[in-house]
């Protein structure tokens, strides 16, 4: 049977040549970054090479770089941090109904916690924050705007460089969880007004559990991590050098084909999304058509619920997606979704598809052969199938 | 994450469809919580349940629970398949996720909804 | 030139056992634990094969370890958790003096946060906490005590068993930062009645930027990192799971080689132990000279300061430490030995060799070799230094 | 961590010594903060700086700094050698990390010190 993943968005396979270039760090230069002598110096050379090259990929500078242990703990340490710095000015924050769960629930925790007033913007149909909306909802004691660059249900970029000038404009930090998007669509921290910005390595090829807070210069964040003074003080723990090397070769890979891959991803993709449309009725495209990512596909199957979709494409080979993966399993539809105006059982019916630059034509046909006949047999199995 | 009981009954459910003029329907569950479950009895003269078919809408555990209540349930006397229980389908599925228990609690709901339709009509019959 | 690496207290080389069970878990079993398919099982299964090696190494079961970013964030997690969670009952903490920074600064910041009344304990002149000052500190609103297992510097062991029993009478959590003891010296959290417990995995030859804290059944801990609902939503983030391979893959070899290990190694380290006092007058051995780490050894070296002997040993090829990693580079000398009643000068001068099951004899012969020379020399530089 | 230059003068460190009864020597710094500096001079009638020593316990930065600024001061005059500064011993080792320019400003004070010294005794003995 053929097998195809189709569940980037959850999580990419690392490339050959990012397992390459960590190996030396697990085996040969695997000295401790703050030790003193040539083992040290040789792990310090390569997480100095690291920095760099991700600063360089961002347009940021190599000491505004924060390694991390993934994009969950980059947008904690970028709340918690930037609230806790500027107490004195306010604490209002302002943020989407459609964030991930690291960004939302974080900050709903931290309301419950009395440490911030928090207001959560509406999206339009297709999950985009109006740069508007933003403009409206800046109070005198907002101190944060964290709004995500693209969506990883449906895969909608938002307006951020212009939600960014905005914030510059009137003195107010900006975070973006820039998790999905990153190696995927251009990011300039500079020429989008971004203060801080969160990455996660295995979105992109690279391993799980290293991750990027990029801090503007200046901007005061205290460590999520208390202890040693690795990453000047901003993060204690020892440097996860193998990890971080794999962040930065991945994401170094990623960027110089961006464009081609983008092209060739994003070709595929229009072929799944056609194909769909064409061959299954009663479906709707979740997220902006043009605005999104170049590797997601998100489609709601009316009368069908989706764990069985994709139990159904899984016992087919094919590993898909519906709703986030972190919530999958739970009962509750999407709140993306929900957020994005679809009803309940439309919700219930969402199927993610997300394609990496390994993705290939036999593969997107093989979904397209397979997915209308597993649609109709659960269609057929439903009590809210129309009957013709 | 689903047993092998499991999964058989969800790629090859039994008893998939409807039954015209029905005995007893029942239906539980709504869309918005993502299950749907409605099964059809055909109920003879000395009250055995001579067929069953279901229609569900909903995840792996919901397909594979109806499927099962409805073999348990065919060829039983109404008062047998009233004594079941969702315990005793997720056992004859050899287990069932926690989160997913409440599917066996939508078919055993589901098969005594058809019953007590099937009473009701009974009863306003005679 | 011969290179001896004498730092694994430091950090250890990644064994070829631990990358090569890693590999397929970047490259094949790549999948997302959370989601719903092939990748996705064939990822959960290692995760929890994982879980369970680690369990069963220290005598918990599997659902109590919850995996994290490393040593630093597992103490970060335990300490703050436990705090936030007992509030009711009251605030005050013990903990001790020689206590790793991810520890002592994280307490401190909880003390300045006005979270928590922190009592720190003196130590002996070995570096070790005694149980009655345990015992005699406690009080009717301690909720935490948190003391190492095995100091990272000097390497004396603390008499964890007994503290664990003391604080089980009383009713009070026992956190023990094990990060230094793990896979080097027999861990029984049931035995030891310890409820908390924080590993590090690059302390035992496996990756950096993975660790555990395990968490007695019933012990309330909320999340330091919120978002998705991994580990029991305890730990947000994307599981790291080649490096939970790579934790639990090296915890496993080396609980399995613990006995026959601790056994070469401390003859290897007594030889270098004997051989220093031997070669080198005015030197004072640091820590407890057997209720130590089989692979600590800890001198100070008067009349000379410890950076140039680390430059001096760097530049023969030796690798070497002085105080903890962490701190070196800075100016202070180790709040360990300053703990332990060492003078500020005698502090200076501290020299850490710390050995792995990696380490030959022709090292050491080569470090006793070499030292006294070393050491003689910048003595005849120093001002401190005794004319004859 | 530390140049090129640092190293040389570490490894290879000049005027490590004493020189018995000295025109005037100098010592700063103090154990407890890990560096002490003593500097030896031998100053000739002309107020040149014949020959120099130094002392060193401390790092690596101590005593690459003291060596390199007995090199600069040795052959000077007197008011030659008051004139140096921390900056440029640093910049004649090519670079200190940040954390070591105290080292730096030890070695420019220890030269004064002992150059103070030799002030103090030569009026004394006027
Ligand atoms: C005793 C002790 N605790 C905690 C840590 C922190 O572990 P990590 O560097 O993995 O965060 C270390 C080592 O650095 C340690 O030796
Ligand atoms: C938008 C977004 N933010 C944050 C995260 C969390 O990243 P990680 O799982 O690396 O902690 C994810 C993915 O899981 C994500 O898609």
């Amino acid at each position: 049977m053929m097998r195809v993943y189709l569940d980037n968005a959850a999580t990419t396979m690392v490339r050959q040549e990012v397992v390459d270039a960590m190996i030396p760090a697990f085996t040969t230069y695997y000295g401790n970054p703050s030790s003193l002598h040539e083992y040290a110096r040789e792990a310090e050379q390569l997480l100095s090479a690291a920095r760099a090259d991700v600063a360089a990929v961002i347009g940021a500078k190599p000491e505004e770089i924060v390694f991390t242990g993934g994009g969950s703990e980059s947008d904690n340490m970028a709340l918690r941090g930037v609230v806790a710095a500027n107490k004195k000015k306010g604490k209002h924050v302002i943020t989407s109904a459609v964030e991930h769960h690291a960004v939302l629930y974080t900050l709903q925790a931290m309301e419950r916690e009395g440490l911030i007033d928090l207001t959560i913007l509406p999206v339009d149909e297709y999950g985009i924050v109006s740069v508007e909306s933003v403009a409206n909802a800046l109070r005198d004691d907002t101190v944060l705007v964290s709004i995500m660059f693209a969506n990883n249900e449906v895969g909608s970029i938002n307006p951020i460089a212009q939600i960014g000038k905005i914030c510059r404009e009137k003195g107010v930090l900006f975070h973006t969880d820039a998790v999905q998007a990153t190696g995927h669509v251009p990011i300039d921290v500079g020429a989008m007004n971004i203060d801080l910005l969160s990455i996660s390595a295995h979105k992109f090829h690279g391993p799980k559990g290293v991750g990027v807070l990029y801090i503007r210069k200046g901007v005061r964040v205290p460590s999520l991590i208390i202890g040693g003074g690795q990453e000047r003080k901003r993060r204690a723990g020892t440097e996860n050098v193998p990890g971080i090397v794999g962040l930065a070769t991945a994401l170094k890979i990623a960027s110089e084909h961006m464009e081609e891959n983008a092209k060739r991803v994003g070709a595929l993709r229009d072929k799944l999304m056609k194909g769909i449309a064409e061959r299954i009725p009663d479906v709707k495209l979740n997220g902006h058509p043009t605005m999104r990512l170049p590797n997601n596909v998100n489609y709601s199957i009316r009368y069908i619920e989706g764990e069985s979709i994709l139990l159904m494409l899984d016992i087919n080979g094919i590993a898909a997606s519906s709703g986030s993966a972190c919530t999958s399993g739970s009962l509750d539809p999407s709140h993306v979704l929900l957020a994005m105006g679809l009803p309940h059982e439309i919700a219930h019916g969402s199927l993610r598809l997300t394609l990496s630059e390994f993705t290939t034509e036999e593969e997107i046909d093989y979904v397209l052969d397979l997915l209308p006949q597993i649609v109709q047999r659960l269609r057929d199995m439903s009590p809210l199938y129309p009957k013709h | 994450m689903y047993t092998e009981k499991v999964m058989d009954h969800f790629k090859n459910p039994r008893n998939v469809g409807e039954i015209e003029n029905a005995s007893g329907t029942g239906t539980v569950g709504n869309a918005k919580c993502g299950d749907i479950m409605q099964i059809f009895l055909d109920i003879d003269e000395n009250e055995i349940i001579r067929d069953v078919k279901f229609k569900t809408f909903g995840c792996g555990a919901a397909v594979a629970t109806s499927s099962m209540a409805t073999e348990m349930i065919k060829g039983k006397s109404v008062n047998e398949a009233l004594s079941i229980t969702n315990a005793a389908v997720v056992e004859a599925l050899e287990g069932l996720p926690p989160q997913k228990i409440h599917c066996s609690v939508l078919a055993e709901e589901a098969v005594k909804a058809a019953i007590e339709d099937y009473i009701k009509k009974r009863d306003a019959a005679k």
